[in-house]
């Protein structure tokens, strides 16, 4: 079974030389740590940033440059700030190669939810509905399974709606799926987790055909 | 060149009544117009409708109006870490309309491009899109927006002219100069204010014609809300 | 009767003081000649300026420095320079507070034709159609009888319209009227012009009212 | 940071094929992509579909594609003071579409920024509504019109670093930054290209994002199409 730092390792994995990429706050934010040496990756922050660099040494806080999870941040050589509009505008434009995000659930048809549990204060959905309906490939970091050991993989999302059909690829504590018409196809096993128990924590639609190998981190 | 200067910031928020619609520029704490959110707290001004990003958090930036109850409705895409917030939100004191970030954005551009709507995919299929016109093209199904209209904006930028250019700093940018654009009547803080000819022509992000009141604000806190270091090795 | 000067001195009259302006080429271009001393205008340069300064003395063209009439122009302390989607913004928008342009026919309802002559080579509108589209005062610089001594000032136009009930006020050789809900309703006579020649030389509805002073020019 | 950086004009434009379309900056002969259009004249492609605000003249600008026979249809809004374009129009060889400035800049915006389609006043009630959507918001009528497609788009900047990032001098910037966003393969050449870091991040027009292809221009003639002066006195 991964642990989070496991996740984002395994999600960096999907990154390619030359990708901008846009990481959302929790798991996603990892991933910045296990760019592969030597791999230009650009990082998008919708707050107005192309070229996130990593958090500043004490003392080298600059209130006026923070990222969208309002962390204070340094720059790049070569990054650029620019306003809301572009920033989202980049975003719509799919001029990001890859997102990736965190969710409550997904559904077996790529729906997402991520924003509002009802009942709780709900706090807003910030920049992810721009995200997931423009993105023209989205990664979910995420749980299998909720704290009361219910799956968060379903055929349907019980929670308000972050978005439609938009998932391509889940990686989770206990495995890697892509989202398909046939629903979630289980490509990779976390390090020492049969199929069964992945099957046993999906309740949307898993299709499994052959061996699943092993992820390799 | 024509001169916007206003003598302070009690000066540059006259005519903000009751009941009306503000844009504040601003995400999180970063770039919010700390001056005139002082003035507007002085003043006592009531029931107003913000629109912006965020709403503070408790004892900073609009959570300095929503203290003083001076907020009838927020229209924001996130309004997490603040408790009296959510005291007046699940009271009833206080209204609430989210709205996803890139089509608050956008709105903004929208109103200050003369444009009455945009379409985006953002919250298709979503509770968002409630009571909306979808429309399909090339495939792809987007939600019809409309542009904002407000009475007032209030911005803060690093440095202005005295004719109202703006230059923005970092990530302080962010709707600033999408909301100086959007306001039927803009007020513009500066940290520095300068003579007209002293920013550079290629470098001004908001031209003065969208700048109706323009001063050079004072104390700036700067409050930071998430202090995020790394350790030097 | 106005000469062309005469007609752009006549316009000037209608700056006020913090009026951000758009002058068309022809004409319109020469009110620049005729702004107040101590009055602050702002000239807007469609295609990108706000801050036009007088032509450069010779020797200081510079070639990235045109206005929207492709001269060579200057700038001002505090001109700035924008793209065309945000100079169109600002237009659309209606920050530009007085529009002055050329025609060939205004119809008795501000309707404007000035962009395309059937059978000749069309040269394209150019900014034209924005301009008067969204503008929120519009004056018209025109001859008020063309070559032929046919009126320009029509219960119709009969040329391809640039853009339809737009045009507030024209001021010509012979007068200066607006667009009223009867029609051009005359305002003044140029000097030495009685009431009558501007008549004859008015094919719309022209609608006057006691005594019509001369200009002041 | 990822490098853009191709090694000529010749390189830059790999993929230009017969029949495709092309955004080309500039307005009038400033801030055109003096050698980019070189390249497209020495590869020889042909029936390209050309968004571009106007035409060049007769022997420089756009006018050199058209004078090799090059250009099938041109998308302007304006395209006076070329005679061989005139030739070529009247005659047939050639089709053009004429659009308002700001529509054709806004349509510009609307693909870089994802959006199908915009709202404009501009040219309702006119023959450049034919066939379009009306739509009326608040008492106005507004034409809607779609975001281009195009298959490059070819931009001149003043400087860039081999990032991509771009900034632009005076009116030279004109519907440069709007195209640069547009392309789905855009290609920027600059007076000086410099490396990453050298360009004021709070000063770049456009974002290397959306530039897939840069280089350093050479032999600027940057030729002036009204030479207008005053006399010292």
């Amino acid at each position: 079974m991964l642990d989070k730092n496991g996740i984002a390792k395994r999600i960096s994995r999907e990154l390619r030389d030359g990708y901008y990429v846009n990481l959302g706050i929790g798991i996603p934010t990892l991933v910045a740590n296990y760019i592969p040496d030597g791999m230009n990756v650009v990082l998008q922050s919708e707050n107005g940033l192309l070229g996130m660099g990593p958090f500043p040494f004490e003392g080298e806080e600059d209130p006026d440059l923070i990222n969208a999870g309002k962390q204070t941040i340094t720059t790049v050589p070569g990054s650029v700030f620019f306003d809301s509009a572009m920033s989202f505008g980049m975003i719509r434009a799919k001029k990001v190669d890859l997102t990736i995000l965190g969710a409550m659930e997904v559904s077996d048809q790529g729906d997402i939810a991520n924003w509002k549990i009802p009942g709780k204060m709900v706090k807003g959905m910030g920049g992810a509905m721009d995200l997931v309906a423009s993105a023209k490939n989205i990664i979910v970091a995420m749980q299998h399974v909720n704290k009361a050991g219910e799956s968060k993989l379903l055929p349907a999302c019980t929670l308000p709606l972050t978005g439609v059909r938009c998932v391509k690829r889940i990686v989770t504590e206990l495995a890697v799926v892509d989202v398909t018409e046939a629903g979630f196809k289980l490509l990779e096993r976390a390090p020492g987790i049969s199929v069964d128990q992945i099957k046993n924590a999906t309740a949307g639609r898993l299709v499994i055909e052959g061996d699943i190998p092993e992820m390799v981190l | 060149m024509i001169n916007k200067v206003v003598a302070s910031a009690d000066a540059a928020i006259a005519g903000i009544e009751d009941g009306m619609t503000l844009m504040v520029g601003g995400f999180g704490l970063c770039g919010i117009p700390e001056n005139s959110i002082a003035a507007l707290v002085r003043k006592g001004v009531k029931n107003l409708t913000c629109i912006s990003n965020n709403a503070g958090v408790d004892d900073f930036g609009l959570g300095l109006l929503l203290q003083n109850r001076q907020i009838k409705k927020m229209v924001s895409s996130y309004v997490g870490e603040n408790a009296e917030f959510e005291r007046q939100m699940l009271s009833g004191e206080l209204e609430v309309e989210l709205i996803p970030q890139g089509t608050l954005a956008t709105r903004c551009l929208a109103s200050g491009y003369g444009m009455p709507a945009i379409f985006t995919p953002a919250g298709v299929g979503t509770e968002v899109a409630g009571g909306k016109e979808v429309r399909n093209f090339n495939g792809t199904d987007y939600l019809m927006e409309y542009a904002f209209d407000s009475h007032f904006a209030i911005v803060k930028a690093w440095k202005g002219d005295t004719s109202g250019n703006l230059v923005f700093r970092a990530t302080s940018r962010n709707f600033n100069p999408l909301m100086a654009m959007a306001g039927k009547i803009t007020i513009a803080e500066v940290e520095e204010l300068v003579e007209p000819g002293q920013l550079d022509p290629d470098g001004i992000h908001t031209p003065g014609i969208f700048v109706h009141r323009i001063f050079q604000g004072s104390a700036y806190e700067k409050r930071i809300e998430q202090r995020t270091v790394r350790k030097r090795n």
